[in-house]
């Protein structure tokens, strides 16, 4: 193994026995446009094991081994690097990717080789829908989870109109297909879907179309480095002030790039490091403040989730067989960082709490922070069982 | 009756932005003759070439090949007529042997240019078309040389040598012996006399050097200002005023064969007086 | 024009890729190696880009034409395969020879629209054409899946899965080498060396009487339909395909390809094609900055290596063959003919 | 003592060995023409001089400087113009931008950027320049090429043959040098320029020395004071013009002239 | 009329930014045919070092300034250490000129880290007019005025001095050029040093319009080369009507047909080009 793998147990005093480490393969996005999601993916997953492990990095007795490549966010290289873990590091889990249509390939060889597979923080709803197989696990909060969290909240009385703007890519089309029908559910009307190129350098042109069309609620699907843009831009054309805005709220660097033109934007977030009031957060915001010099993130909770549901995982089968794995976690709960998740039985799908949240500015921060409205209890948000 | 017309241009004009590069040029080349093109530099004359040969299409006239208007074809269909030219700067292959550079043009005539499986070095006919062309230029020893690698006169024979193996009826050379040296020169015109006493083919040639156009034409045109102003026999055309005062000047530029001796004692005058 | 190229000849002609051929084959039989599943798929990789690169080294070191465009017949290929998999049940074989009838209509088209452009422009046309592509592949999403891709077995069940990797390894070999002795041999054919002439000069080549535009249509079809058979390969490796198989950064990794193993060789790029795939993926393997370490390892190569690896082995075989004359003839005065050989 | 003298150059063109031990004097204020068959290294010669292929082995001296080793635009700013055998035109400029990239150190007056020269009519007499500055220069120019003032806006790719090489010498001229490399000027001109051109080098000579490689031998006789001969790389010969002319056998020796 | 204005407007915004990423481009791509695929990083390294002088100091001319000269300098190192060996092999060129690519951008990260940073407008270029009932931030009309000033300026340059024709003239023959006593080499690196200004200028000044992010020089590399492409090569002029035009249509397009926008830089180029192959204004031939 190379310089690209690193012990989980570095501080973790080993016994000195040569026992077989039990090894974590990471496929994720190190570097490419989604590296700062797979920088605290990655953070996460090695806390979560830290603590679920009480700092031992070690379980069954064996360490613990973390193994990360880069799948620079495209699938095929992805999927090379899932095979390099698993022929020539002979991993006995695997984990990633900040990318779901890597994540999909990693999916299917998870299955040909019968390897767990713990997505995080992955969520496209593929995963554990149409794209499902039993090797799958994922701790990752999903598209539709926000959906339903963020869908209903939004539409404050019947009849209020909806414009949705999103990429114009598979992405954003599956964004529109699971939050809209949460709208209309809700009493809203959706009255168009504007779909703009990822790389679009300006979206005047498309906002004034939101204007023009004067909604009620205009919902923003975005990712990506130009996402500060689109939102200084939605408060250049005072689209803030006219209409309410909405979207699935961002990572701390999306917040600080909002700044004040952020201010009253409502809005579902899967992680916000002040919000989850439990004793795992507080360990892990306190770990990560000394660790990294910074809070915790939004995958970073994620991450952790998935290091924690592992370890707790393999004490329960007693094995990193994945037969049996998967039979410890089926069903399995454990305590996160966001309280209590729970893998559903039959898509694997870990059910969790979600936040829908006001943006505002509180005095402590240098930047808007999300201020909690309502936390959504795990069964609220559950997407329904789509595995066929 | 006269004689068979190979080549004839019917008033073919053409201009570049303002300019008049050739104002309605009629000229009628008999089969198997040597014809020269002369006139003073810029007058039209590789402008005229490129009409002939494809490379610019002429904004009024006709030009007849065999009988047949060959008008506005494209480089390679006229090539593929029977017309080879040469360039007045050396256009070859650089990158490919002096063989390969012949045998593509003995190749481009034949009809396995588009076949995919055999080896093109199998097909005997065009590699014995090369050797034999470059036999006839004089360059048999030189097959291997990449042609970039050639001294500048031997460039000139290998473009001849290319024009060879391409079989034509009609000849076009532009200024064949331009930067030959006074010992090569003869090379060049024994290959074009060679060709000529084929009996196969007719030349059509722009050349400077007034000697060997004096020696070696037929007929001779020429040009001034993109129009004819003179035509005739050599000895025409060497009297002709209007031709001295255009375009030769006293001592026809120093011209080689002949002028040789007068150019010595001038030479000789020249550096005792300095 | 664009670059020096690598000579063809010398013992890299014939002796050198018969050995490289012969080791590979060997190799899945050598023990460590062939207990090796990581490094058969990487080579596996290298395999299919190795068709590829010499599909591009067609256009490029033949034909003289820069593409950027390329993965245009590359992606069809992919596509091509996945969609009949996909909605006709097709398999592999099927595929071989469905998509190179596509491919080869496809460069029809797009060439005689784009290659009355020259040089830079015919690669920013060409770039536009694969690019324009890769947009209807990513908005075609319910066909195609989209930007998420789309998965279904394309290889032959025997090589399928990783149970069956020496398997594949040996298809995809065995095609790789199958082309590698098809291009050899219609490169040397006289289309091909009408090929070389244009590349060398077009207006010579125009004016010795070859339509060539007619020769780069077919060269552009060659190497259309030769991408597409790489791309079917690439559809059975991985069996799975996004619209970036389209995309420009396809056609630049192919770019690199060819100029590091050395463009006109045929070989070299086949070559360059193992180099930059199992370069790139151990690379990253072994340093968090491994963008830092190939972006150095290309810029070495660039200045070290100008004739690509092609160039290297000719300068070897060069100097072994002046060392022998020197040895043989004695003093040969260097004069006219001398200079000839 | 000589203006430029190589002794014992050896030049090699990647592993070809072209030059194989020249040795050579140019005097001042005359010219001298470098004489030998196709292929025995005359440009390569001039090439060496100027540093565009440098020599390996021995010593290029102008005006006492060792010069062997400088790149190409120290060797023309101590005062060498060279006129290459191909012309070196830049075909995409026009006429006007060529002649003002050659003015060395300085630019085409401001008028003359843009709007042609007048009164230029074609073929005048060219009498000496009439005067040394830029200005005089190329109202001499332009007198013994006229050609260039009637294209003045054209690009020079479109130029014809004889244009072009027009052009190419008319660039040297420009700037004030102390020596010439002049590669075949006569090549594709017309006769009655080659007599001009003759004409013209004289003129030249007399201000500037001129190294002159030339295949049109009577052009050759008629305007060189002294001769170099080359054959395959290495000089064979070196004394007057009037020698070579009077000696038919060392003429068909090197030559080939009888 | 008052809306088609204003997208007019927001157009011949996006078309200047457009021009000014590709500017530098332009230059050197179409004066020394050398591909320069490190310019979108160049651009990038521009608006990051115009952001950290800008955060240091307040002072966004110096700011502007700043992320210039960093641009600058880092286009005469490349000339200087990475183009200078290859001339005259255009694709070895395109081959280490992606290969710094992939060292900017590994720098880029490993300074400022993997996440966008906000670049907020400067205070004196806050606030939105308003256009016919619709908002236009200041900022767009201070970017319309800089792109249309660097384009006088390199356009002066390029037509009226010496120095732009030597450039021209030593692409078609450095030997040459040469011979006539130009150091040639020094003029190809002051070249580059200005490409590499305009990129980073291009940058700094988009700065504030698109905030800092690691994606920034691969995302606009493709569309930069559109330009200068379709406005012909050597055409610095041409460079700034095809960004216009592109601009105009994205406004256009994005507003009225939004489902083509993403197709849309990709057609425009290929119906220029294969109506008029030398691009908009390129010399004939090409
Ligand atoms: N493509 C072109 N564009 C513009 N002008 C051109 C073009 N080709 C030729 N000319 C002009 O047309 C005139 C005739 O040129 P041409 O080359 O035919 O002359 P020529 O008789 O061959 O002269 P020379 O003896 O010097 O070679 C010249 O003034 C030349 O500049
Ligand atoms: N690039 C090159 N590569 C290899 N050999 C070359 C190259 N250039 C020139 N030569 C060889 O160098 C020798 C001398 O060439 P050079 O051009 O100096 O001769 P020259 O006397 O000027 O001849 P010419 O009268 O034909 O112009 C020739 O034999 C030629 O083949
Ligand atoms: C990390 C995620 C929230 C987004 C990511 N692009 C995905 O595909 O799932
Ligand atoms: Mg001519
Ligand atoms: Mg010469």
């Amino acid at each position: 193994s190379g310089g690209g793998s690193r012990s989980a147990g570095e501080g973790g005093g080993g016994g000195g026995r040569a026992a077989e480490p039990i090894k974590i393969g990471v496929v994720t996005s190190v570097t490419g446009p989604l590296a700062g999601y797979a920088d605290q993916e990655i953070k996460g997953l090695k806390l979560g094991i830290q603590y679920a492990t009480g700092g031992t990095n070690e379980v069954l007795g064996r360490p613990i081994e973390i193994i990360i490549e880069d799948d620079t966010g495209s699938p095929d290289v992805g999927k090379q690097k899932a095979v390099k873990l698993l022929e020539q590091d002979k991993v006995h889990i695997l984990q990633g990717s900040a990318s779901t249509p890597v994540a999909l390939q990693i999916a299917s060889l998870a299955e040909q080789y019968e390897v767990l597979y713990m997505v995080d923080p992955a969520a496209g709803d593929q995963l554990t829908t149409t794209d499902f197989n039993k090797y799958i696990f994922r701790t990752a909060g999903i598209n539709s989870q926000d959906a339903l969290a963020g869908g209903k909240a939004a539409i404050e009385k019947p009849g209020d109109r909806v414009v949705h703007l999103a990429p114009d890519n598979a992405f954003g089309t599956s964004a529109q297909d699971a939050w809209n029908p949460v709208f209309e559910e809700a009493g809203g009307v959706v009255v168009r879907n504007i779909n703009v190129p990822l790389d679009a350098k300006d979206f005047a042109t498309y906002l004034q179309q939101v204007r023009d069309l004067d909604p009620d609620v205009l919902m923003v699907t975005w990712s990506g480095g130009n996402a500060l843009k689109l939102f200084q831009q939605i408060g250049e054309m005072g689209l803030f002030d006219q209409m309410r805005v909405t979207t699935s709220i961002g990572d701390r660097a999306s917040l600080q790039g909002l700044g004040d033109a952020a201010v009253g934007l409502r809005g579902v977030v899967r992680y916000f490091y002040t919000l989850p009031k439990t004793p795992v957060n507080d360990w892990l915001v306190a770990e990560h403040q000394k660790l990294y010099g910074e809070p915790p993130d939004l995958f970073t909770a994620g991450g952790m989730a998935a290091g924690i549901a592992i370890v707790e995982g393999i004490k329960k089968a007693g094995s990193t067989d994945a037969g049996k794995l998967i039979e410890a976690l089926e069903g399995m709960s454990f305590e996160g960082p966001k309280g209590t998740y729970t893998f559903r039985k039959e898509d694997h799908q870990a059910l969790q709490p979600m936040y829908y949240v006001e943006i505002v500015k509180d005095g402590e921060h240098d930047y808007p922070v999300p201020r909690l409205i309502n936390e959504l209890s795990p069964e609220e948000t559950a997407p329904p069982v789509r595995v066929n | 009756m006269g004689p068979e017309i190979l080549l004839e241009t019917q008033e073919v004009s053409i201009s570049f932005g303002g300019l008049a590069a050739n104002r309605g040029i009629s000229m009628q080349v008999p089969a198997r003759t040597l014809r020269t093109v002369i006139g003073p530099n810029g007058a039209g004359k590789t402008t005229l070439f490129n009409l002939i040969s494809g490379i610019y299409k002429p904004s009024s006239g006709r030009i007849l090949f065999k009988g047949q208007d060959i008008t506005g074809l494209p480089p390679h269909l006229i090539a593929r007529r029977g017309i080879g030219r040469s360039f007045q700067l050396t256009n070859l292959f650089p990158e490919l042997t002096v063989l390969e550079n012949v045998r593509l043009a003995a190749q481009a005539r034949g009809r396995h240019s588009w076949h995919f499986w055999r080896r093109a070095e199998g097909l005997a006919e065009y590699r014995e078309a090369a050797e034999a062309a470059l036999e006839t230029v004089g360059m048999q020893d030189r097959t291997r040389v990449l042609a970039r690698e050639l001294a500048h006169g031997e460039k000139r024979k290998l473009e001849i040598a290319m024009l060879l193996a391409m079989d034509p009826e009609l000849l076009l050379l532009d200024e064949p012996t331009a930067g030959m040296s006074r010992e090569e020169v003869p090379g060049i015109i024994a290959v074009i006399e060679r060709i000529r006493a084929q009996g196969k083919r007719t030349i059509l040639m722009v050349e400077h050097k007034m000697d060997i156009v004096l020696e070696i034409s037929d007929a001779i045109t020429v040009l001034a200002e993109g129009t004819v102003i003179a035509e005739g026999s050599p000895q025409e055309i060497v009297a002709d005023e209007r031709v001295q005062a255009a375009y030769l000047g006293a001592s026809h530029g120093y011209a080689l064969a002949g002028s040789w001796q007068a150019a010595g004692e001038e030479g000789t005058d020249g550096a005792a007086g300095a | 024009m664009l670059l020096r190229r690598a000579k063809e000849g010398g013992w890299l002609g014939a002796a050198a890729p018969a050995a490289v051929i012969l080791v590979l084959a060997l190799l899945p039989f050598m023990p460590v190696v062939g207990e090796n599943r990581y490094l058969l798929s990487l080579l596996i990789g290298a395999f299919v880009f190795a068709v590829f690169a010499m599909s591009f080294d067609v256009l490029l070191g033949y034909t003289g034409i820069v593409s950027f465009g390329h993965a245009l017949f590359f992606g069809t290929g992919t596509y091509t395969a996945i969609l009949l998999a996909k909605y006709a049940g097709a398999g592999f074989w099927t595929a071989l020879t469905a998509a190179p009838l596509v491919a080869a209509l496809l460069a029809l088209a797009v060439g005689s629209l784009s290659l009355r452009v020259k040089g830079v422009y015919f690669a920013m046309v060409s770039m536009a054409f694969a690019e324009f592509f890769r947009v209807v592949a990513e908005k075609a999403s319910p066909i195609t899946g989209g930007s998420d891709g789309l998965a279904v077995q394309v290889a032959p069940d025997w090589a399928y899965g990783p149970r069956n990797r020496v398997e594949l390894y040996f298809l995809t070999l065995a095609l790789a080498v199958v082309t590698y002795l098809v291009l050899r041999r219609v490169l040397a054919s006289p289309f091909g060396r009408t090929l070389v002439a244009i590349r060398e000069n077009e207006q010579r080549a125009a004016a010795v009487g070859y339509n060539v535009f007619a020769f780069k249509l077919g060269a552009l079809v060659l190497a259309g339909v030769v991408a597409s058979l790489a791309g079917v390969m690439y559809a059975a490796t991985e069996n799975f395909v996004v619209p970036s198989v389209l995309g420009v950064d396809t056609t630049i990794q192919v770019l690199l390809m060819s100029i590091i193993g050395g463009v006109g060789t045929l070989g070299g790029p086949a070559l360059g094609a193992g180099i930059i795939r199992l370069a790139g993926t151990l690379l990253s393997s072994y340093t968090e900055r491994w963008r830092l370490a190939l972006g150095v390892l290309y810029a070495l190569l660039v200045l070290f290596l100008p004739g690509g690896l092609a160039g290297l082995a000719r300068a070897f075989g060069r100097r072994r063959a002046a060392r022998r004359s020197a040895a043989g003839e004695g003093g040969v005065v260097a004069g006219g003919t001398a200079r000839a050989s | 003592m000589a203006l430029l003298e190589l002794d014992g150059v050896q030049t090699y063109i990647g592993e070809y060995h072209i030059l194989q031990g020249v040795t050579l004097a140019v005097p001042p204020g005359a010219i001298t023409v470098l004489l030998g068959r196709n292929g025995a290294g005359k440009t390569t010669t001039l090439r060496t001089v100027m540093g565009l292929t440098p020599a390996r082995a021995g010593r290029v001296v102008f005006r006492g400087e060792e010069i062997t080793r400088l790149a190409p635009h120290q060797v023309a700013r101590r005062g060498i113009g060279y006129v290459p055998e191909d012309r070196g035109i830049f075909r995409d400029l026009t006429v006007a931008e060529n002649l003002r990239v050659a003015v060395r150190g300085g630019d085409l007056p401001w008028p003359l950027r843009g709007r042609a020269p007048e009164g230029y009519a074609r073929g005048g007499p060219a009498d000496p320049p009439r005067g040394s500055g830029l200005e005089a220069r190329l109202d001499w120019v332009l007198r013994l090429f006229p050609d260039l003032a009637r294209a003045w806006r054209r690009t020079a790719g479109t130029l014809s043959g004889g244009q072009q090489q027009m052009l190419a010498i008319g660039r040297v001229l420009l700037s004030e040098n102390a020596l010439l490399l002049i590669d075949e000027p006569s090549k594709g001109l017309a006769p009655v320029v080659v007599e001009q051109l003759g004409e013209a080098l004289r003129q030249i000579a007399a201000q500037t020395t001129v190294l002159l490689v030339e295949q049109n031998f009577g052009l050759a006789a008629a305007v060189g004071d002294h001769a170099v001969v080359l054959d395959d790389g290495r000089t064979v010969y070196q004394g007057s013009m009037a020698e070579i002319l009077g000696d038919a056998a060392l003429r068909r020796r090197y030559l080939g002239v009888a | 009329m008052g809306l088609i204005t204003w997208l007019a407007l927001q157009g011949l915004t996006v078309g200047l930014l457009w021009f000014l990423i590709a500017s530098g481009l332009s230059l050197i791509f179409g004066l020394m045919n050398v591909l320069n695929f490190a310019h979108g990083a160049l651009y990038m390294l521009g608006t990051y070092g115009a952001l950290t002088i800008y955060m240091a100091t307040g002072n966004f001319v110096l700011a502007l300034a700043g992320g210039t000269l960093v641009g600058a300098v880092l286009g005469a190192l490349i000339e200087l250490l990475a183009i200078r060996p290859l001339y005259g092999r255009q694709l070895f060129q395109v081959l280490m000129t992606m290969g710094l690519i992939l060292v900017f951008d590994e720098a880029v990260e490993a300074i400022w880290g993997p996440y966008p940073l906000p670049f907020a407008v400067p205070a004196a270029l806050q606030g939105t007019f308003t256009v016919f009932d619709r908002p236009f931030p200041v900022y767009r009309l201070f970017i319309i005025g800089v792109g249309l000033t660097v384009w006088l300026l390199v356009h002066l340059f390029l037509t009226r001095s010496r120095l732009g024709i030597i450039v021209r003239a030593g692409v078609e023959d450095r030997e040459m050029v040469q011979a006539l006593g130009i150091d040639i080499r020094k003029v190809f690196t002051g070249v580059f040093a200005l490409g590499g200004a305009l990129a980073a200028l291009g940058g700094a000044v988009a700065g504030p319009f698109e905030g800092a992010h690691t994606t920034l020089a691969a995302e606009n590399l493709l569309p930069a080369f559109i330009v200068v492409v379709v406005g012909g090569l050597g055409s610095f002029t041409g460079s700034l009507l095809a960004a216009i035009l592109v601009g105009l249509t994205q406004a256009f397009v994005g507003y009225y047909a939004p489902q083509f926008a993403l197709a849309v830089n990709i057609a425009l180029m290929a119906v220029v080009l294969v109506l008029r192959p030398q691009g908009l204004l390129g010399r004939q031939g090409g």
